[in-house]
């Protein structure tokens, strides 16, 4: 059955290639109609993930919380959440009078189309992945930080005094926490010796890096945890938004279907942001094997590698939720203190240990 | 004072925020002016009045069993002990001996009021600086309080349980139990206050070291409570001038020498603590006896002024009567915790930052209400 | 320090002061202008130390007005009560405290607010509860307001 | 020496959010926790509290009889003015003419639950009713006549 559905991804992908070659005639037409293929099956798998993430993280709060969480609309309250989207689109989408106008509309865009486009070098199952870019690492994080601008831009454009605080929080906060996690992300290239995510990912075939690689990844994978969680503004780093203080920070002016554009960024944020993490540190789609345990290894084999990768990636998605249910927010400075006075030594220390590591050979 | 059409940095170069009227962390409607230096704050002013009902000049126009249901309206999280206060204030113009048993019941109502009121602001506490989910483990408590409020009291919030001489009705058959049962899971639970909260890294951060107020600085802005006993001032009104029979209880006055939000947090959890000690002592040891001393129909101070303090769960509560023999008071003044403690916001603010200014107010634990009156 | 010792002390240095013992708390009657030094006596002189003003109020008696100062000292554990009368009602005028007491600054505003006492010196001497255009002192005992219901 | 204090700083934070977490995640793992009612769905088994202080009511026997002499003490108690009683003579059998309610007003928008009424009224004709759904789209709704149609004194009752 795993072999079945892994053919089935990429024979898919190559039947739809060549049934277009044979239909177009025109290789760059086919390259297009490709892209188009591609964006819009995002797009469709995009809007059920973020209905579930927004489910989860209503249950997950409320259960943490000691209550029921969305229980009315729907069965269990699964569609609560379709109900909320469908409100938020028929919302007025207030702009403020005295805001420029232009930045205050294309914040919103240019904040959903960055996490968008970091989506493309992940490799959802075996050779499923829509851009296998060879920097794909590279790719990941200098993308990830274009977000800061659309955040920027919000809080700029709203001409209000709260969101353009928000914006300056935001700002300092991403532009170093960018740091810490380009550097834990550096530790497993060094290992994996290639920026591109199917050759990190089949690095790991005898193991995940987080096993493989002592406790140097152990620490960078917290790092990449920490510092990733501050770079997608969530709690407890949520100052950008920051409710008891700034309202709702950078995007206290957005209504209607801008504020949900932002609440879509911040959900595919995350995913995005664990699905790295799953890449990197827990094997992607790579089925969990120990040693020499052959009936095991081969029953895990018969899980779907899509069901892997999901798994991996949503059990990470719940470490980051509980963090924000379960610690209060940082000041801004300790914010700062936390990442110069912490996070960057440990995380350089550690790409030193890493490289030692990697050159003497003694990861497994 | 003009909020609109204002430049985002005034010619000065001053950056100046408006925190409320409507805001998540102001509790109410209180309205903060704040001169801003990039994130430090240079200046507050607070604006008040937004819930001004003016108590007091309508309390001249009740008679003295009437104006007591209004002060459930002043700090509503500790409604029973303002009522208590003017139900002291009355007997004491009347000269009436309150009986031992509804003394005793008052005080325990008192403390159980004082165990919800920090109960509700630990969970604001939280909240306020970021953690959501203490907030629903403070109230899970507070519910089972707030039940035992409502057998007895038949209220939940404003009780108006207190009548002067007494209280209004005896003890539900059901208290002594339900107040027990709760006392047990309130003390099970004091230790996941201290995982969530109190010992989390995080929170020691944002608190130690923010807000200091000294404590000359405490007496001479007139604060009382937790606030000022954070600073180490000797402020407790149960120990100094003790009422309904405080004097004959164990209990600690909780002193801290910090002066900043984690010495105001530590003072206000021993201090539930020791409502709770308060509350095993009397529980099994309510005497036998009316609850309600003989009163008149129409009560009629004698011309004079009477003081009474109380310790209300954010400080000092004073009533002062003034009366001139008729049967409503001449002048009434509260003297309210809330509204003298908003005086040293300032004070402990400058120089902080906005988000320390959230763990400033929610330490000294505004009610709105009560400033305004 | 007992009342009896208080009494004599402030009659030391201010000869001109009444005293009013029939409540709780000693009552140390004064006028508007005598005001401010006796404050400031209470509260420097070592042996009153009244380092806590827990009150401060005023009582409208129609004819004239009567500021009410409540003093607690914290290290000798002794209360008194100032009252000042102001015998001009429609001008009030007192000499402000707060720079003795920080805690004066809101009461006072309060009181001004309520009653239309202006007191001389005061920071910031703005309406506090009541917006800025308000017309007339609430707790004031000739206040008419037409939105006022008699139950 | 430093850098023995800057790792037992992370190590002692690293120990108290660790902490925290586990006492969330006890909480995820234990929905037997869970604490709130569903509230319109358990309407049926709801029971308020007997001493519960929703809105005052005139309780009226088989006979459609109350006990309320209309004396207005608890229009004089009430510190609202939330009720208004309206007397009327009304014609004895034996001739003679005696004070009754012809309605008893009751403005549950102006009632603060303050039981004082209830506590003033010397022949017990009202109580504190147990309902607590009070909301109406129109506030005009709240203003209640106590008395209900064609109900007379209990006898005996003066």
């Amino acid at each position: 059955m795993k072999l079945i559905l892994d053919i089935s991804f990429s024979s898919f992908a190559t039947g739809i290639h060549q049934w277009l070659v044979g239909a177009v005639h025109s290789e760059g037409l086919v390259k297009v109609i490709e892209m188009v293929i591609a964006g819009l099956a995002l797009l469709v798998f995009l809007v059920p993930l973020c209905f579930i993430l927004g489910y989860m993280e209503r249950k997950v709060a409320a259960f943490i919380q000691v209550r029921l969480g969305p229980n009315r609309v729907g069965p269990k309250g699964t569609l609560q959440i379709v109900a909320d989207t469908i409100k938020l689109l028929f919302k007025e989408g207030l702009t403020p009078n005295a805001s420029d106008k232009f930045l205050f509309n294309l914040a919103p865009m240019i904040v959903v189309v960055t996490s968008m486009l970091v989506m493309a070098p992940i490799a959802f199952a075996k050779n499923f992945q829509i851009w296998d870019i060879s920097i794909g690492v590279l790719y990941v994080s200098s993308i990830s930080s274009i977000a800061v601008i659309g955040i920027l831009m919000a809080g700029w454009s709203s001409n209000n005094k709260y969101s353009l605080l928000g914006a300056m929080r935001s700002g300092a906060q991403i532009v170093s926490y960018e740091l810490s996690v380009g550097l834990s992300l550096i530790s497993i290239v060094i290992l994996a010796g290639s920026l591109r995510m199917s050759d990190i990912v089949m690095s790991q075939e005898n193991g995940w890096w987080i096993f493989k690689g002592h406790i140097p990844v152990l620490i960078s994978f917290v790092i990449f945890l920490i510092a990733s969680t501050a770079e997608i503004n969530r709690a407890p780093f949520d100052l950008a938004e920051a409710e008891q203080e700034l309202t709702a920070g950078f995007h206290t002016e957005y209504s209607g279907m801008k504020f949900a554009m932002f609440l879509l960024a911040e959900y595919i944020n995350l995913f995005v942001v664990s699905a790295i993490a799953a890449t990197l540190f827990l094997g992607g789609w790579m089925p969990f094997h120990i040693g020499h345990w052959h009936t095991f290894n081969f029953v895990m084999d018969y899980i779907p590698s899509s069901v892997w990768f999901l798994g991996k990636t949503f059990a990470i998605i719940f470490i980051i939720m509980q963090f924000r249910w379960t610690f209060p927010r940082l000041r801004v400075d300790q914010l700062l203190t936390l990442e110069w006075k912490y996070l960057l030594p440990v995380s350089m220390v550690n790409v030193i240990l890493v490289t030692v590591m990697a050159i003497m050979g003694w990861h497994f | 004072m003009s909020l609109l059409g204002e430049d985002i940095v005034t010619e000065d170069g001053e950056f100046v925020i408006n925190i409320g009227p409507q805001h998540p962390s102001t509790h109410g409607v209180l309205h903060l002016k704040v001169w801003l230096d990039g994130e430090t704050i240079k200046r507050i002013q607070p604006h008040l009045g937004y819930i001004h009902r003016s108590i007091e000049k309508m309390s001249e126009s009740l008679s003295y069993r009437n104006f007591i249901y209004a002060t459930s309206r002043m700090d509503y999280l500790s409604a029973h002990i303002n009522n208590q206060a003017c139900a002291l204030c009355v007997e004491k113009g009347l000269q009436v001996e309150v009986p031992e048993r509804a003394k005793a019941i008052r005080i325990l109502m008192a403390e159980l009021t004082r165990l919800s009121s920090h109960q509700l602001w630990w969970g604001c506490t939280g909240l306020d600086l970021g953690a959501v989910t203490p907030f629903f483990y403070a109230f899970r408590e507070r519910e089972s309080i707030m039940a035992i409020m409502e057998e007895t009291c038949g209220a939940r919030l404003t009780q108006n349980y207190c009548v002067p001489g007494g209280v209004m009705y005896d003890i539900h058959p059901n208290f002594r139990n339900r107040v027990k049962d709760t006392l047990k899971q309130i003390r099970s639970k004091f230790n996941e206050y201290e995982e969530i909260l109190t010992g989390n890294v995080i929170f020691e951060q944002r608190t130690k070291g923010v807000g200091y107020i000294s404590a000359e600085d405490a007496i001479s802005f007139g604060c009382t409570g937790p606030t000022a006993r954070g600073s180490g001032v000797s402020c407790d009104v149960r120990k100094l001038f003790p009422y309904d029979g405080y004097e004959k209880l164990q209990f600690k006055e909780i002193l801290e020498q910090g002066g900043d939000c984690y010495a105001r947090y530590m003072v206000r959890m021993a201090e539930m603590k020791q409502s709770v000690f308060i509350i095993e002592q009397l529980i099994d040891n309510i005497p036998e006896g009316e609850f309600q001393a003989k009163t008149k129909m129409v009560l009629k101070l004698p011309k004079g002024e009477f003081y009474q303090r109380v310790e209300t769960a954010r400080g000092e509560l004073g009533v002062y009567i003034v009366s001139d023999g008729a049967a409503s008071p001449y002048r009434i003044k509260y003297r309210s915790p809330n509204f003298s403690n908003l005086s040293a916001l300032e004070r402990m603010a400058t120089g902080t930052k906005i988000g320390d200014l959230v763990a400033i107010m929610s330490t000294i634990d505004l009610v709105i209400p009560d400033v305004d009156r | 320090m007992t009342t009896e010792e208080i009494k004599q002390s402030v009659s030391a240095l201010f000869p001109d002061v009444t005293y009013d013992e029939a409540g709780e708390f000693l009552n140390v009657l004064t006028d508007s202008k005598g005001l401010k030094p006796l404050m400031q006596a209470l509260r420097r002189n070592s042996e009153f130390d009244f380092d806590y003003l827990f009150c401060l109020t005023c009582i409208d008696w129609k004819t004239h007005l009567t500021m009410v100062y409540h003093m607690l000292s914290k290290s000798n554990n002794h209360t008194v009560v100032v009252k000042a009368k102001i015998a001009d009602v429609n001008t009030p005028e007192i000499e402000t405290v707060c720079d003795i007491w920080e805690t004066a600054n809101f009461h006072e505003r309060e009181v001004f607010d309520l009653f239309g006492v202006k007191f001389i010196n005061h920071p910031d001497l703005r309406r506090i509860f009541l917006d800025e255009d308000w017309e007339g002192f609430p707790l004031r005992k000739n206040y008419v307001d037409e939105n006022m219901i008699e139950i | 020496m430093f850098l023995k204090e800057y790792f037992g700083s992370i190590y002692r934070s690293a120990r108290s959010l660790l902490k925290g977490m586990k006492l969330t995640g006890y909480y995820f793992t234990h929905p037997k926790e869970i604490q709130t009612e569903e509230y319109p769905d358990n309407r049926a088994t709801l029971t308020m509290f007997d001493r519960f202080k929703g809105e005052v009511t005139m309780p009226h026997n088989e006979n459609n009889e109350h006990r309320c002499t209309g004396c207005q003490a608890c229009e004089i108690a009430c510190p609202n003015g939330t009720i208004k009683i309206i007397t009327k003579q009304e014609l004895q059998p034996d001739g003679k003419k005696k004070k009754a309610i012809d309605t008893f007003v009751y403005h549950l928008e102006l009632c603060t639950m303050c039981n004082m009424c209830v506590l003033a009224c010397p022949s017990d004709a009202i109580v504190m009713g147990q309902s607590f759904e009070h909301s109406v789209y129109d506030k005009r709704q709240l203003k209640k006549v106590l008395n209900q149609p064609g109900s007379k004194i209990m006898e005996g009752v003066e």
